[in-house]
């Protein structure tokens, strides 16, 4: 019953440094709500997990904060900057980026060059620079490519960098797609079900390494179905129910959880 | 099949080599080119063209020029000045022939003038351009009168009719909007109705309900075959043809128009035509042979093309030797009035060959007296056409 | 081992010029499952792909029974009794979950209406949603549809790429719970797995694919034991 | 073309070269023997050149951001129409101006068309862009017919000068034009020879510059970005890339290097008309792109060259009274049946993109395109 | 109000002529996904061939709603013909393909080209016309509604309709639409559930041409018979198909029905106070076209499906 206490009833706010802040977030499609009067704050520093029931919300929570839906009510701040309505990459200018559920896999692209988009404002991105001061994207574009390659080292998928991206089973897709994000280094990393359909020797290491980013200052806020590895990384963990924040709470606590079990867990496995 | 066999003894530019007088042995080759209008937007003129040009080389070779035989190097421009550019340039710089035949549309024949014939030793002459633009040229021949001859032909019978007020429908090309714009100057009476329309609309209505809906006493129609067979349907199938007195150009009169119209929906029409009298023996010559081997009338746009042939082989029958400024020299003569009337290639071949100067010679064509002027335009002969219980009868002439 | 239903001997395959399958062979015993698990890019979804006449075995054999059905087309397949949800687009996102369904029939005989309404009992999840578009379906939802629709021809065969990929727990435990109603029903089925435990807990048997061969095979229970194998294949402990 | 890339080349590659490079002989030997006339030639290389640009313009719209672009014939003609407006003798609105001056404004014109275009149908996809961009070539179209007393209206725009026309030495030239080595004269060359020839100068200038320009945008973090946009939009903005001035920056580039063509073909043909707008244009330039390789500098500039060939080589090939089938629709049949077998025979393209978007020298030993 | 109605029928009759191509080509744009050029060329082509079986069936006696039942015994012909030519064409040059969408549609080009040779050179360019009667416009309309409608427009609607209504029930009461549906979003999918594409994709070509061919027919039957008709009036068919939303038959028919509309009711513009000449007529069609896509980027069909 202890434990039960540390669970708050719906969101958790009011967080002293909140990278991410959405307030009231509604969307509906038709007559269905997929969110609804959905609130919650991303503490900078953490790694906090979105857990949830198929159909929950999650995804379309990801995609009102992101910018790729417009809310039907309520409000999404990043750094303290109000971005509601705003489009989607200028949301990632403030500093989040997210990761799509089914990858994105971009045509007549090798792998690492699908990785090489990740990096925000590279200087090569203007057309004047490439004439003006093409050392400074030789050198930019040196450094992301050696990280491009470490990265795909620790994915366990170094020897796919000249490999065309398309052609990819459907695990090594996920790893890229997270790669890319990660490329990115922005303050927040939204990752939706990071490692569904990756192999789970695997996926343990790629906790590993969110751990260490995570320690090197990037925030994330990770949609994960694998309790397992969702256990082991995220503190706090928000459990989102048909549109809204059910409860919020440390993962043990949020584990053993009598509303959490009912709607996300189910008994006890076999 | 009815389709335009164009070998008529067209030279082959494959083998690059039959350009200029080719033999010194007694039948030398003498290939002159031609653009014309194969495909694209006007290709149904230069189909016809096509038969008027094959009629001419048989009518030309049976006797012979310089003592050799003529051939034609043909080209298609697919009816855009880009294609007629770049084939006058095969034709002139590529095969050298010294005298281009080129072509149907004005801003097409003007390009090839500009770009390519300007400035070379090559005459050109147009077989069915009408735009008084071509008159600033004086280097650019053609067959055809400027539309402005026709014009004013239209505005004095509208006025002579008595019609008041005139509704103008013309094709958004060159053509079109030249002409019209010479019978909005010369037409006395009201315009109440002044339009473009575009080439190769499936449907003309909006045109035509707009028409009916003015009260004017005459319609002008300053546009092609196939547009205006849409548009006398459109105008009967919308029960107006009886609405006001129907005028039109050359380009709108033509078996097919008749043959496509609903029996007696275009009786009162009447049609201004540059022509030769219709009895004149030579164009009933030349519409039994078009007939018999076409199956069908030929229009004035075949009877230019033939006038186009016969006189650039006269040109080479007169000329001193077989180059662009030579030919330049005659040319303008053998169709001047000074001479001998000669009404086919023979006649005027004959009093060549016998040792007749250029200007003894006044070719009249199949397509009328021709007459080239300083500026290479024709000395129009315009006849008056009504149409009668379904059929063109000529009413009279106007000196263009 | 009962009898084998599918086998596959001595294949070879790949994509284009890339080869990916190198002299694999695998039985499948009449009424049983079971269970593929490897590394990502092992090959699994390659094997399954080449079973069902996605892409055609360079070399060697692939057997439904005595028949050989290496190099046949997937729709010919089908009707032989094979049915196959693939791991990535797996539902047809501009025709309702209805329609979904319904194209999961399409050679079926007759009866058709009488399965779908099954099936909406059996995911009441799909049920709510039947006539919207599955486009618009969650990740779980859709990966459930795609499931249902191949058990719509009631297969004597069938083949799975990942289930429970993107479910929750519960609805996982649902679908591996199904998995074995239909198994038990009679059907034998041949499954790619990334949540080995679980996917090998529900199995006979098991195969574990590294680099486009197999590794290990044999009984499901005694692979999970094997150490060597949880190390290098399966990871500490069950992943719900 | 391709003798302006440095770096090894793909066995495919050598292969196309190796081609380009005996055709180049053929044509060397050709002229040499007498067997084709040098000023022909070179009107064959200006046209050749003229398509290319078309191609490399339409190609940063397509090839990189997968825009599907159907106005090419427009952003052409403004080109055209832009150069011819300003320096032609036959301009209802201003005329004599000289044409290098006037080459900017022809510039300017289709780049504020370009945006007056782009700004509402980039934010449309694939075909829907396609339409639209169709549909507003032929506003442009339609309004340069009909408002003559700007335009001149179907009449089209004659005297336009040369290009060189109002150059120092090279627009007093007299023809024929006597070349003299040590006092004696080694050659002449007709009037049409030495503008044929002056005209492949100056065009050679502009696709070389343009060319180089291209290799070095495309090859760089914006190709990328552009590559990515292609086939995800949604992709590249979450990764916070504002997509739509990405396209528009390659809308515009592109529609200038269509606008360039453009101001070439005025001064090469010396008349413009309201038909150059007509978008049968577009539609060739589109088969140069794609028969090229979709993506690729060098394949636009082979492809742009390619529908030259298709288009004259075809020319040659008149009648020879053995079929049964009369000259044009035999032409006809044959671009159509050259367009089916390229496509056949090279799906990707003759020469499709082999490189990577990587800024060439950070890979280190690299070849760069 | 007469002045409407008029430029109301008008457009019905064109719209109607579009709808049947609109259609056609949004049934390959969706299956085969490729922007098929050769359709406009397809309409000839069925035109051209009920020219010529009209030519033997002419005489046969009879009319329905004024047109001699020859015309639509030719009408079947063409629209076979074209079928036949379309399924060939697949056969011997699109399935072999290996290329995206766009290589498909610079080799519809291509296939353009050379239908356009074969009946120009069996042809030539001239204009041909079937040999059909006009009869004027129907009295009653004229007086009553003072409407000017002719039998043949009648025929032309009813006969669309028919048309359409044939291929409504099609695809509504067969699964054959939904197996269409589900090969155009994913044939990979669709073969792994048992949906034979191949027979699928032969049926959208047969049925895709063949209403081509109808609508090439009227087209010729309303104005007359060129190499050239097809080609001509494709662009207009594609603003359609696209206006309606691609892959969308039903789409399609609105999309058709709008273009036809607007091109015939510009004048009214004039009427209304805005002087916009009828040369403009086709750019206000693009205009409109623009300005719905802007605020309905993928047609007006676009998400219903
Ligand atoms: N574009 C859309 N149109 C209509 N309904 C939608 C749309 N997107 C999502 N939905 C519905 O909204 C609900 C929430 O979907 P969402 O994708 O957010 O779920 P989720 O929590 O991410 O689930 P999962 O864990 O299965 O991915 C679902 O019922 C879904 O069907
Ligand atoms: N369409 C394709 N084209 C080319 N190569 C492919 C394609 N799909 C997969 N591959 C390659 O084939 C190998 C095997 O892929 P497969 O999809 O069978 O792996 P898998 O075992 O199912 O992996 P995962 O668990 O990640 O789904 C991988 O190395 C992959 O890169
Ligand atoms: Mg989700
Ligand atoms: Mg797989």
């Amino acid at each position: 019953m202890s434990e039960q206490s540390l669970v708050s009833d719906g969101p958790v706010l009011g967080k002293t440094d909140p990278v991410l802040r959405a307030e009231g977030l509604e969307k509906r499609f038709g007559g269905l709500v997929a969110t609804d009067d959905a609130s919650i704050e991303v503490e900078r520093g953490t790694i906090t997990g979105l857990i949830g029931p198929n159909g929950a919300g999650k995804s379309t929570l990801f995609n009102l904060v992101s910018g790729f839906y417009e809310p039907d009510a309520g409000s999404v701040s990043v750094n303290g900057v109000n971005v509601t309505g705003q489009k989607p990459h200028e949301i990632a200018d403030q500093g989040m980026i997210r990761t799509f559920q089914t990858p994105r896999k971009p045509e007549g692209m090798t792998v690492r060059e699908a990785l090489l988009v990740g990096p925000h404002n590279q200087t090569g991105e203007s057309i004047i620079p490439l004439f003006t001061s093409p050392s400074t994207v030789e050198q930019e574009e040196r450094r992301s490519l050696e990280q491009a390659q470490q990265m795909l080292e620790r994915f366990e998928i170094g020897d796919l960098a000249t490999q065309p991206a398309t052609d990819l089973s459907g695990g090594q897709m996920k790893l890229v797609e997270l790669a890319r994000g990660m490329m990115a280094e922005p303050d927040l990393l939204l990752l939706d079900e990071p490692v569904a359909g990756v192999n789970p020797v695997l996926a343990d290491k790629l906790a590993g390494f969110i751990e260490e980013l995570n320690e090197e200052g990037i925030t994330f806020l990770i949609i994960e179905h694998d309790m397992n590895f969702i256990m082991r990384l995220a503190d706090p963990i928000i459990v989102l129910n048909q549109g809204s924040v059910l409860v919020e709470g440390p993962p043990e606590a949020v584990r053993s959880d009598e509303r959490v079990i009912d709607a996300y867990l189910g008994g006890p496995s076999e | 099949s009815g389709g335009a066999p164009e070998d008529g003894g067209g030279g082959d530019g494959g083998d690059g080599e039959s350009t200029d007088a080719s033999t010194d042995s007694g039948s030398e080759t003498y290939t002159i080119g031609m653009v014309d209008s194969l495909s694209g937007s006007l290709s149904a003129f230069g189909q016809r063209n096509q038969r008027g040009k094959e009629i001419a080389l048989d009518d030309i070779n049976s006797v012979g020029v310089s003592g050799g035989e003529l051939a034609i190097s043909q080209q298609d421009d697919q009816s855009t000045s880009q294609g007629g550019v770049s084939a006058a340039q095969t034709l002139v710089n590529q095969e050298e022939v010294p005298l281009l035949i080129g072509t149907v549309g004005s801003g097409v024949s003007t390009a090839i003038h500009e770009s390519v014939v300007q400035n070379t030793d090559v005459v050109q002459i147009s077989q069915n351009s009408t735009s008084p633009n071509l008159t600033n040229f004086p280097d650019l021949l053609r067959m055809p009168p400027a539309g402005k001859a026709q014009a004013e032909a239209i505005s004095s019978l509208l006025n002579e009719d008595g019609n008041e007020s005139a509704a103008l429908a013309w094709i958004n090309n060159d053509y079109g909007q030249s002409v019209g714009e010479a019978f909005i100057e010369a037409y006395d009476g009201e315009i109440v109705y002044n339009e473009p329309h575009d080439q190769g609309q499936s449907s003309y209505s909006s045109t035509i309900s707009s028409m009916s809906d003015t009260d004017a006493d005459a319609w002008v129609f300053i546009t092609y075959q196939p547009e205006f067979a849409t548009m006398s349907q459109e105008a009967f199938d919308l029960g107006v043809t009886d609405q006001a007195a129907w005028y039109g150009g050359d380009s709108v009169k033509g078996p097919k128009v008749l043959e496509s119209a609903p029996e007696g929906s275009l009786d009162g029409m009447k049609a201004v035509v540059p022509s030769v009298p219709q009895d004149a023996e030579n164009y009933q010559a030349f519409v039994s042979e078009f007939e018999e081997r076409f199956g069908e009338e030929p229009t004035s746009w075949s009877a230019y093309a033939y006038d186009a042939v016969v006189v650039s082989a006269l040109a080479i029958e007169a000329a001193d030797e077989f180059t662009g400024s030579a030919l330049m020299e005659v040319v303008r003569d053998v169709t001047r009035p000074e001479g001998e009337e000669a009404t086919t290639y023979e006649e005027a071949h004959e009093i060549l060959a016998n040792g007749g100067s250029p200007s003894d010679v006044d070719y009249t064509g199949v397509s009328g007296p021709i007459d080239l002027d300083e500026n290479g335009d024709p000395v129009g002969l315009l006849q008056v056409f009504e149409v009668v219980d379904h059929a063109y009868e000529p009413a009279g002439f106007i000196e263009g | 081992m009962t009898d084998p239903i599918l086998t596959v001997d001595s294949v070879d395959s790949g994509y284009g010029e890339v080869q990916v399958l190198d002299d694999l062979s695998l039985t499948l015993g009449e009424g049983e499952i079971a269970c593929l698990v490897g590394p990502n890019g092992a090959g699994k979804s390659t094997v399954l792909k080449t079973v069902f006449g996605m892409l055609e075995p360079w070399t060697g054999s692939v057997r439904l029974g005595d028949r050989e059905i290496g190099g046949m087309a997937p729709e010919d397949i089908v009707r032989i009794g094979v049915g196959y949800v693939p791991q990535t687009e797996n539902v047809f996102g501009s025709l309702t979950i209805d329609e979904n369904l319904r194209m999961g029939g399409v050679a079926r005989d007759g009866g058709l209406d009488e399965v779908v309404a099954e099936l909406y009992d059996r995911f009441p999840i799909l049920d709510d949603k039947r006539t919207a578009n599955a486009k618009t379906l969650s990740g779980g939802q859709r990966q459930v549809l795609a499931f249902a629709r191949a058990l719509v021809m009631e297969p004597d065969v069938l083949l799975i790429d990942e289930p429970s990929a993107g479910l929750a727990p519960n609805t996982a435990k649902e679908v591996f719970d199904d998995v074995e109603t239909v198994n038990e029903l009679g059907t034998s089925i041949l499954m790619v797995e990334q949540n080995a435990r679980e996917g090998l807990g529900i199995s006979d048997r098991g195969f574990v694919l590294d680099q486009g061969t197999v590794k290990f095979e044999g009984e499901a229970d005694s692979l999970l034991d094997d150490p060597e194998v949880s190390r290098l294949y399966l990871g500490g402990e069950s992943r719900r | 073309m391709s003798t302006l890339d440095v770096g090894a080349y793909s066995p495919r590659e050598k292969g196309v070269v190796g081609l380009l490079g005996a055709l180049g002989a053929l044509l060397l030997i050709a002229v040499v023997t007498g067997f084709l006339a040098p000023a022909y030639l070179l009107y064959l290389v200006g046209l050749s050149a003229m398509y290319m640009l078309l191609s490399m313009g339409l190609n940063v719209q397509w090839g990189y951001g997968g825009m599907i672009n159907f106005s090419v014939a427009a952003f052409f003609g403004l080109g055209a129409y832009g150069t011819a407006l300003l320096t032609a003798s036959g301009s209802p609105i201003s005329g004599g101006v000289s044409p290098v001056i006037a080459l900017f404004g022809g510039l300017a014109l289709a780049a504020v068309l370009a945006v007056i275009i782009g700004y509402p149908t980039l934010k449309l996809r694939d075909d829907y862009l396609a339409i639209a961009s169709l549909g507003l070539a032929e506003v442009v179209r339609i309004f340069i017919l009909n408002e003559s007393q700007w335009t001149a209206g179907s009449a089209g725009l004659t005297g336009i000068p040369l290009f060189f026309s109002d150059w120092p030495v090279l627009g007093d030239l007299t023809y024929p034009y006597v070349f003299y080595a040590g006092g004696t004269p080694v050659f002449n060359m007709s009037q049409s020879v030495v503008t044929s020839f002056l005209n492949v100068v100056l065009v050679t200038v502009i696709v070389a510059a343009v060319y180089l320009f291209l290799r070095r945008i495309h090859q760089s973090p914006w190709g990328r970005v552009l590559r990515t946009i292609r086939t995800d939009e949604d992709l590249a903005e979450t990764l916070g890339k504002n997509t739509f001035a990405f396209k528009m920056q390659a809308f515009v580039i592109g529609s200038l290097i269509m606008a360039l063509a453009g101001v070439f073909y005025s001064h090469l043909v010396l008349f413009v008309s309201p038909q150059d707008l007509q978008p049968i244009t577009t539609f060739y330039v589109w088969v140069a792109v794609i028969l090229g390789g979709t993506g690729s500098d060098r394949g636009a500039m082979l492809g742009g060259f390619t529908i030259v060939a298709i288009q004259q080589g075809t020319r040659f090939m008149t009648d020879t009274g053995a079929l049964p089938i009369g000259a044009a629709p035999l032409r006809l049949m044959l671009v159509g049946l050259l367009i089916i077998f390229i496509v056949r025979l090279r799906p990707e393209g003759i020469l499709p993109p082999e490189r990577e978007l990587i800024w060439p020298d950070s890979l280190g030993g690299g070849r760069d395109e | 109000m007469a002045q409407i109605l008029q430029y109301l029928a008008n457009g019905l009759v064109f719209s109607s002529i579009i709808i049947l191509g609109s259609i056609g080509l949004s049934l390959v744009y969706s299956i085969a996904d490729f922007a098929n050029f050769a359709h406009g060329d397809t309409m000839t082509l069925g035109a051209y061939g009920a020219f010529v079986a009209f030519g033997v069936f002419g005489g046969l006696g009879g009319t329905v709603l004024g047109l001699p039942i020859g015309f639509f015994l030719a009408l079947a012909v063409g629209m076979a013909l074209a079928a036949i030519v379309a399924v060939l064409t697949h056969i011997l040059v699109y399935k072999p393909l290996d290329t995206d969408s766009i290589g498909l549609l610079i080799t519809s080009i291509g296939v353009a080209f050379v239908y356009r040779a074969v009946l120009q050179a069996s042809f030539g360019t001239d204009f041909l016309q079937y040999d059909i009667r006009r009869s004027g416009p129907i009295p009653l309309l004229l007086d009553t509604l003072d409407v000017a409608v002719t039998q043949r427009d009648v025929a032309i609607i009813v006969s669309a309709a028919v048309l359409v209504a044939g291929l409504h029930l099609l695809l509504q009461r067969t699964t054959l639409g939904r197996k269409m549906r589900a090969t155009a979003d994913n044939p990979d999918l669709a073969r792994v559930s048992g949906i034979r594409t191949d027979r699928v994709i032969l049926v959208m070509w047969v049925v895709g041409s063949a209403l081509a061919a109808a609508g090439g027919v009227f087209l010729a039957l309303y104005s007359q018979l060129d190499p050239r008709i097809g080609f001509n009036i494709l662009l207009v068919v594609f603003a359609a198909v696209i206006l309606g939303g691609i892959g969308s038959v039903y789409g399609a028919m609105l999309g058709g029905l709008l273009i036809g509309m607007l091109h015939e009711l510009t004048p009214l513009l004039s009427d209304v106070g805005l002087p916009i000449s009828n040369a403009y007529a086709p750019a206000v069609a693009f205009v409109i076209m623009v300005a719905v896509l802007l605020v309905r980027p993928r047609g007006i069909a676009g998400d219903m499906t």
